[in-house]
């Protein structure tokens, strides 16, 4: 009884509904691109460069020939598997650290993790980034490390929030009393408790992680050539602009329309998991 | 209010100092030596051996971080590699562009986003939240880069408003300077303001639910009245967390947008040190944006004991 | 001609009926008192008057004020009259005030909203209504913020907000419930010479029917959502027609009857030691020593095996720190605490076979579980604490015992706590401190959230436990009535120490301790049901 | 694309209006603007270009200059004579020269320039150049007696390098910030990161300059440079970074677009020192893969001459090789089998930033996946390009543009970065040094250009074009850049 009616209220949230046929395209369009794409995305043609969209190809082609709606289906590859894995690492390190200042509660551990956060926090994203993949060479997987230090403290100190105010509720004094010790707690109560608040965090960077991948790959350091990514088909049509716009307008687009449908579906999930709000629905 | 700012200017020390710890450390390892970059192609081994020596560049890591850390205390960042000029001096000019920058940003995006979110959390659920709420949403999606360059295609190329790029110098006048950073300002604003306006709305919503606004209307407050006189004040606080936050991802967030209208500022001297292997002046620029990162949060600490009155006694 | 008149006024929310039929009238001085258990619809009464309805919320009937009927004004002719001809206070008075703005401008503001005349002249009619209500100038000067009061001087500042402008109805929606009893009786006492004074009209909302006796001149009784009864306090008392009433009454009265001890002579089981538990305050300068809040001083008691023992004492006098001290949640700094002669907490860690002999239920049905696990894994989490663990049918069968000993099915085990009521919630919560079958079991506030009704269920409910279970507890409240009818032994407890202890009814009829004296006279009374009074009860100030 | 016709009609009415307000007034002033900022000012201790296309004959001069053509005139030596052995020049320099601070320019400078480039400690990038010089004697004031170890024939070439200028001990100090040379235009200001101001030198020894002032402008967004150019915030554009942006600049009457070539060959430079490259089959194999003409389409839009050898095509000596390495992936294929790679292989392909070599890797590596090559590419900057490929030896593959005048000597050096060792070539090269005679030379040049030719050594891909855009009322700039340099002494408006 409880699964069906989640999927119903679901379908009601209409921010979830659009963004979650947004991102559902985009991804049907990656994991697509394994087995089909209308033109192999690594052979140039280049007498048939720079053609505006028309029958044969959708979104016409590039300077060097190629197919662009093949390119958005890879590129849609690339930019989701390097957001996605950046959120995992993020989430993967930042919330053990959450949990565990949270159960510190105001001793040492938590105010060196806070500490911490702070730190990271203070460093400009943006140039270390761009440092890291510059430094140890430009790469997708270094782009994955570069995004993901940046994501780590937004889910501890998500996590700490949420999870310092469970911990003062009486039912984990409950849990204390029946002997649980802090990490059985953390893990069997305080982690499911939070983890809708962490679903839609993860949303929302999963979205920022899109736009970073982007942008890395527009100043020359997200994934290399021949993988193609958006950013770099944005930095490469740069200059043809002017003569040929749908080179920069079709890649922007499918930036938007992605980060559009993630941040949509992640307000769709807060409305739909937040209890105060389901409650008056319901 | 003393102790609250002592215990903060400490902690402030000492993220600087791990900072300038992490910053030096990372950065040395960076591959590739600037004075072989320098000095090209043909260049003979001995010859770059002399440059390196020239530059200090043999002596140990740890001396040259201690001359470095040693220097900083007193503002002498050192001497670039490439440009063989002061850092400091370098970085002066290069903040009176993305200083100005930051601020015209950060300005745009207030003036943009407190009305927005104020009149969408008044009309909750109506047709004007919907729509601004909507906007903020494509805001937020729109990658700054992507929209520097629409802009530059429409109001730069063929509306020929505003130049394309560069920067004239304050010295050519103030309002010259004002009119070259407005495209890359406004890029740079775009994103912040729709975060800006969410945050202030989603605060005050908070604000509105609240027992003292019953208390308000009870009163004989009209909506209205209420809301101005009671849930903006108490709803400025988160709102001043992100204002602090945005300023100093401004400050270097701009790293991109100033190669796209090729701005003299310091994110662009950032991207040009790092290709050039110019170490010194990355670890200082870095090490100063933490630092305004670091004091700018200080500010806004001191401005929550301002605003919240709870806070101010407590400490 | 009466001051307020409704006449059968419904109210709809979303489609879903709140109010039916409601007609209720007061007039100029009198005290009218609304009361009912939680859900019966007497707060959107209230706001339906004040027209500060929910959104989606119609409305029909009429709500006459002086003749004019508000559901027909308009928005702004209602600012007019709201603060102006009508005033109201609630329940919580620690979220009431805006936090950032000084109580002076609060209660100015009022005045400045209907009459524009210059901040200082509004500034020195709020000091004087500030006075009136208590508030000295000397050491609570118009600069001062809410933050910096009790929950007592704040709800004196929400009055003062309210009546500046001398309304001539004055709505009081729970005023006292979130207050200690004596601060109850100084607020009760400030609203009777307010509306004399004033010659307002009082219109109370409360589900305390002891309050209601000691206050209003006239009761109405509702329940979801429909008036059952309505007469002057003491002929309502005397012969309630509505059997809803009587229930109401008998159940606020109520008292359980506790089985016999079974074993004459018990050996102790829980002996506090001279306990004391400090806090450290944040330090004022960094030089300064670090000064420390002694919130238990010198503690010693004995609960002897099969004890029904009650702990009573207002907030702020320490009472929850030592509960948790006696569980084991936290080290204490001077003392010892024995259960079965083993220390509760050893080491820098709770002492796991101690605690394995005691449990706890706690006060709120709603934050007391996990709402992500099912019963039989809410119930089953302290077998964790068993040294060999259970088998599954082992743990099954204990669940489904623990279940039908507290009133419940054992089918219940598959449901989620959102499907029970708050009621229901707490018989879950003492299944969960019976399975492992403690030899105590610490009541922590555990029916303060209830509604009368239900309060008195659980009580008896406990009384059956003593009998099958020969149970030993320890029952923590602000709630005079409740200790006094679930104890056989009491403990009063003020800043920190035991000020007196000993049998429920010696203690309670005749107080040696002047602080008890103090507690049990400002604790309203019921009147004897059906005894002939004559003249309100005063009541010794 | 429909609102984009009527924005652009609505766009040319308000250039219009636009346009008359911001014509340039002062017709004596120039903006020029060019990608690369130089790090410094000081020619004589960097190699980077980009301080060369700032000073180059504007600032500094030297004994001996370039002229557009590439030819090597007399500079600041009016005159001077070569002894018989070829060994001793002697230099009679121009009478009543001054450096921009004053100081009277005359034969103690030269020594101390030339002393001071071939000294041990010197960080003159062409240190290689001065090597040979065994001795520098002041006769007089005005004349230089200069003795080399060994004859060199193009002595007069590489002293009109911009490594050889001339300066005075009394401004070295702070050259690299404030320099001071003889040229025709004095250094006025330099705002890092932004631009360059220079002004007419008033007592210049030569013709004087017809501008009265110039800015250099650094640009090094391709998207910047066309908005800066179109939006006329600039004047000129030396080295315009966006060929596929040249037809729409050529298409405007406002500007011109000049052409020229330069002594940049890009080449595919293979390491032939790392298996399966050292095998002259799979060298020649990978030659036959590569279509150079679709490379200058798709990557230089159609700018950019095919060369078949490490030779400028525009010099007289040129042989034109391309027919040993025309594009026949069947051949390719099959010389792949012969050299035991039927099933292809591996290699890495480094690239450094500019875009003939990201663009031209792109392409080259799809046409090499063509016949069964695969190729792992990796941008690099330049300093890490110099690092792994330039000193570390690191690589299989990689693209650069060698834009050194005259420099075929590298393929004598076997410890230079494709590590080719070629015994008889190396001997050819000492030959071509010791022979002044101009005849010998060409036929000596066009045997060491076919040699690497038919040894593959590397892919020679095509002469790298230099497009300048500019105002079309301006007239004197160079249209090749025989050596990096813009020189302005020439320029002015025509109207």
């Amino acid at each position: 009884m409880e699964r069906t009616s989640a999927i119903v209220t679901a379908l009601r949230s209409r921010n979830f509904v659009i963004g979650g046929a947004l991102s559902l395209i985009f991804v049907f369009l990656a994991l697509l691109s394994f087995i089909w794409t209308p033109y192999d995305v690594t052979t140039l043609d280049i007498a048939h460069k720079l053609q505006r969209p028309n029958l044969s190809h959708w979104f016409g082609t590039d300077h060097f020939g190629r197919d662009i709606f093949s390119m958005i289906m890879v590129g849609a590859r690339t930019s989701i598997a390097v957001a996605l894995l950046a959120v995992g690492m993020g989430m993967g390190l930042g919330i053990p650290l959450g949990l565990a200042a949270a159960a510190s509660q105001g001793r040492w551990l938590d105010e060196f993790i806070m500490r911490g956060n702070d730190l990271i926090f203070a460093f400009p994203s943006l140039v270390i980034a761009i440092l890291i993949t510059a430094v140890f060479g430009a790469s997708a997987v270094n782009a994955i490390v570069a995004i993901g230090i940046f994501n780590i403290p937004v889910f501890a100190r998500v996590t700490r929030g949420a999870a310092l105010s469970l911990w003062s509720r009486e039912f984990i004094l409950a849990a204390r009393v029946a002997g649980k010790n802090t990490a059985r707690i953390s893990l069997e109560h305080i982690l499911p408790n939070v983890a809708n608040l962490l679903i839609v965090q993860g949303t929302i960077q999963f979205s920022l992680g899109i736009l970073a991948e982007a942008g890395l790959s527009y100043v020359g350091l997200g994934a290399q050539p021949p993988t193609p990514s958006w950013g770099r088909m944005l930095a490469d049509a740069q200059t043809m602009v002017s003569f040929a716009p749908h080179l920069a307008l079709i890649p922007g687009m499918a930036i938007i329309l992605t980060v559009l449908g993630l941040n949509l579906m992640g307000d769709g999930l807060r409305d739909l998991l937040d209890p105060r709000i389901r409650n008056a629905r319901s | 209010m003393l102790r609250y700012t002592l215990k903060r200017a400490l902690s402030l020390i000492i993220s600087l100092a791990v900072a300038s710890l992490v910053i030096f450390f990372v950065i040395e390892v960076a591959p590739g030596d600037p004075a072989s970059y320098m000095l090209g192609i043909n260049a003979q081994p001995d010859t770059i051996a002399a440059l390196r020596t020239e530059l200090g560049l043999d002596v140990s890591k740890t001396q040259r971080y201690l001359n470095w850390v040693g220097g900083m205390l007193h503002g002498d960042f050192g001497t670039s590699y490439t440009y063989r000029t002061p850092i400091s001096e370098m970085v002066a000019d290069r903040m009176w562009v993305s200083l100005p920058l930051a601020a015209f940003a950060l300005v745009l995006s207030t003036v943009i986003a407190f009305p927005a979110g104020i009149y969408a959390a008044s009309r909750r659920g109506k047709a004007g939240d919907v729509v601004l709420m909507g906007a903020t949403q494509l805001g937020v999606a729109i990658p700054n880069f992507w929209f520097a360059m629409m802009m530059v295609l429409i109001f730069a190329i063929n509306l020929r408003w505003f130049s394309a790029g560069g920067f004239p110098g304050w010295d050519e006048g103030f309002w010259l300077g004002i009119k070259s950073l407005t495209l890359p300002a406004i890029s740079l604003a775009l994103p912040q303001a729709a975060i800006l306006a969410r945050v202030m709305r989603s605060s005050l919503l908070d604000m509105l639910g609240e027992d003292f606004m019953r208390s308000a209307r009870a009163k004989g407050l009209s909506r209205r009245q209420a809301l101005w006189r009671h849930a903006l004040r108490n709803a400025l606080i988160p709102v001043l967390t992100i204002i602090g936050l945005q300023f100093s991802f401004l400050l270097a967030g701009g790293i991109i947008i100033e190669q796209v209208f090729f701005l003299p500022g310091l994110g662009r001297l950032v991207f040009q040190s790092i290709s050039q292997r110019d170490l010194i002046v990355v670890e200082s620029v870095v090490m100063l944006l933490v630092f305004s990162v670091i004091v700018v949060n200080f500010a806004v600490d001191l401005a929550y004991a301002a605003v919240d009155p709870r806070l101010r006694s407590r400490s | 001609m009466s001051l307020l008149a409704i006449k059968n006024l419904s109210v709809e929310i979303h489609g879903n009926p709140i109010l039916r039929d409601v007609s209720l009238d007061v007039a100029p001085g009198e005290i009218v008192a609304v009361t009912g258990e939680s859900g019966s619809g007497k707060s959107m009464t209230a706001l339906a008057i004040m027209q500060l309805l929910p959104q989606g919320s119609e409305m029909s009937g009429a709500v006459m004020l002086d003749g004019k009927d508000l559901g027909q004004t308009s928005e702004a002719e209602m600012c007019a009259i709201r603060g102006n001809d009508v005033g109201m206070i609630f329940q919580e008075p620690m979220t009431a005030l805006n936090p950032v703005q000084t109580i002076g401008d609060q209660v100015a503001e009022t005045i400045l909203i209907h009459e524009d005349l210059p901040r200082a002249q509004a500034l020195s009619r709020a000091r004087d209504m500030l006075d009136r209500v208590g508030l000295d100038a000397e050491n609570f000067p118009l600069s001062r913020y809410p933050h910096e009061l009790s929950g007592g001087q704040r709800q004196r500042v929400v009055i003062a907000m309210a009546i500046v402008l001398r309304p001539k109805l004055l709505i009081a929606d729970e005023p006292t419930t979130a207050l200690d009893v004596t601060t109850q009786a100084t607020i009760l006492d400030l609203l009777k010479e307010l509306v004399s004074e004033f010659g307002m009209g009082l219109l109370m909302i409360t589900h305390d029917l002891a309050v209601v006796a000691g206050m209003a001149d006239r009761i109405v009784v509702m329940r979801t959502g429909e008036v059952v009864e309505t007469g002057p306090t003491q002929s309502l008392f005397q012969n309630m027609q509505h059997p809803y009433t009587r229930m109401l009454m008998e159940a606020s009265d109520h008292k359980a009857t506790l089985p016999p001890h079974a074993n004459k002579d018990p050996e102790p089981l829980l002996q506090v030691v001279n306990v004391s538990r400090d806090y450290r305050l944040p330090r004022t300068s960094v030089i300064a020593r670090q000064k420390m809040f002694r919130a238990v001083d010198d503690v010693s008691f004995t609960l002897k095996k099969g004890a029904r023992a009650g702990l009573v004492g207002e907030s702020g006098c320490g009472k929850s720190t030592l509960t948790r001290a006696i569980l084991g949640l936290e080290d204490i700094q001077e003392g010892q605490i024995l259960l079965d002669g083993e220390p509760v907490f050893s080491g820098n860690k709770a002492n796991l076979l101690v605690r394995r002999k005691m449990q706890v239920v706690f006060q709120d049905p709603f934050g007391s579980f996990n709402p992500r696990h099912r019963v039989d894994r809410l119930v089953s989490e302290p077998l964790h604490l068993l040294s060999e663990r259970p088998s599954q049918s082992e743990r099954t069968s204990a669940i489904a015992e623990a279940l039908i000993a507290v009133g419940l099915q054992p089918e219940d085990a598959q449901k989620y706590i959102h499907e029970f009521s708050g009621g229901q919630r707490q018989r879950v919560a003492i299944a969960r401190a019976l399975i492992i079958k403690p030899d105590l079991i610490v009541f922590d506030e555990a029916v303060s959230a209830l509604d009368v009704s239900i309060r008195a269920q659980i009580l008896d409910l406990l009384a059956e436990l003593c009998e099958q279970y020969s149970l030993t507890y320890l029952f923590i409240s602000h709630d005079l009535s409740v200790v006094r009818s679930i104890t056989e032994q009491v403990f009063v407890m003020q800043s920190g120490k035991i000020v007196e202890q000993g049998e429920t009814e010696t203690v309670f009829t005749n107080p040696s301790h002047p602080y008890t004296q103090q507690l049990i006279a400002a604790a309203p009374k019921l009147p004897e049901i059906g005894a002939q009074q004559k003249g309100p009860k005063n009541v010794a100030s | 694309m429909s609102n984009f016709k009527t924005k652009l009609a609505v766009a040319s009415v308000a250039a219009l209006i636009s346009g008359l307000g911001v014509a340039n007034a002062a017709n004596s002033d120039l903006t020029l603007a060019m990608q690369l900022e130089p790090p410094h000012l000081d020619p004589t201790s960097a190699a980077a270009g980009a301080i060369d296309s700032v000073v180059y004959s504007n600032i500094f001069e030297g004994l001996t200059r370039f002229m557009a053509d590439g030819s090597v005139v007399p500079g600041l030596a009016a005159s001077w004579n070569i002894s018989g052995d070829g060994l001793t020049y002697t230099f009679s320099l121009q009478d009543g020269v001054k450096f921009h601070d004053g100081t009277g320019m005359d034969a103690s400078d030269v020594a101390f320039s030339l002393d001071r480039a071939r000294a041990e400690e010197s960080t003159n990038a062409q240190k290689a150049l001065f090597a040979g010089i065994a001795d520098v004697a002041v006769v007089d004031p005005l004349t230089v007696k200069i003795t080399l170890s060994e004859p060199n024939g193009s002595f007069l070439f590489n002293l009109a390098w911009g490594d050889a200028v001339i300066v005075a001990p009394e401004s070295i100090k702070n050259i690299k910030t404030n320099p001071v040379g003889t040229g025709a235009f004095t250094f006025v200001d330099w705002v890092q990161g932004d631009k360059i101001e220079i002004a007419r030198n008033p007592d210049y020894w030569g013709e004087p300059a017809k501008l009265e002032s110039a800015t250099f402008k650094f640009i090094s967004d391709p998207t910047a440079a066309f908005a800066a150019v179109m939006a006329e915030d600039v004047d000129a554009f030396a080295g315009f970074p966006a060929p596929e942006n040249l037809p729409q600049f050529a298409a405007d009457p406002r500007f011109q677009v000049i052409v020229g070539s330069t002594e940049g060959e890009t080449i595919l430079s293979t390491n032939n020192k790392m298996p399966p490259l050292d095998n002259v089959k799979v060298r020649q194999a990978i030659a036959h893969a590569i279509d150079r003409q679709a490379i200058i389409d798709g990557a230089m839009f159609g700018l950019g001459t095919p060369i078949g050898t490490h030779f400028a095509p525009h010099n007289p000596a040129y042989v034109d090789l391309t027919g040993n390495s025309n594009y026949d992936p069947a051949k390719a294929k099959a010389l792949l089998a012969e050299a035991g790679f039927a099933d292809g292989f591996t290699t890495t392909l480094k690239l450094p930033p500019p875009s003939y070599a990201r663009r031209g890797g792109e392409i080259i590596a799809a046409q090499l996946r063509a016949v069964g090559i695969k190729t792992e590419i990796s941008n690099l900057e330049w300093a890490q390009w110099l690092e792994q490929v330039f000193r570390g030896k690191d690589f299989g593959l990689t693209i650069v543009s060698h834009t050194e005048p005259m420099d075929i000597g590298i393929y004598a050096r076997p410890e230079y970065y494709f590590q080719y060792d070629n015994p008889d070539f190396q001997a050819l090269m000492k030959t071509l040094n010791a022979t002044t005679d101009a005849g010998e030379r060409t036929k000596l040049l066009q045997k060491a250009q076919t040699i690497i030719s038919e040894d593959y050594v590397n892919g020679y891909l095509f002469e790298l074009a230099y497009p300048t855009v500019a105002n079309a009322k301006i007239v004197g700039l160079w249209e090749n850049a025989p050596t990096q340099a813009n020189d302005l002494t020439a320029v002015y408006w025509k109207d």
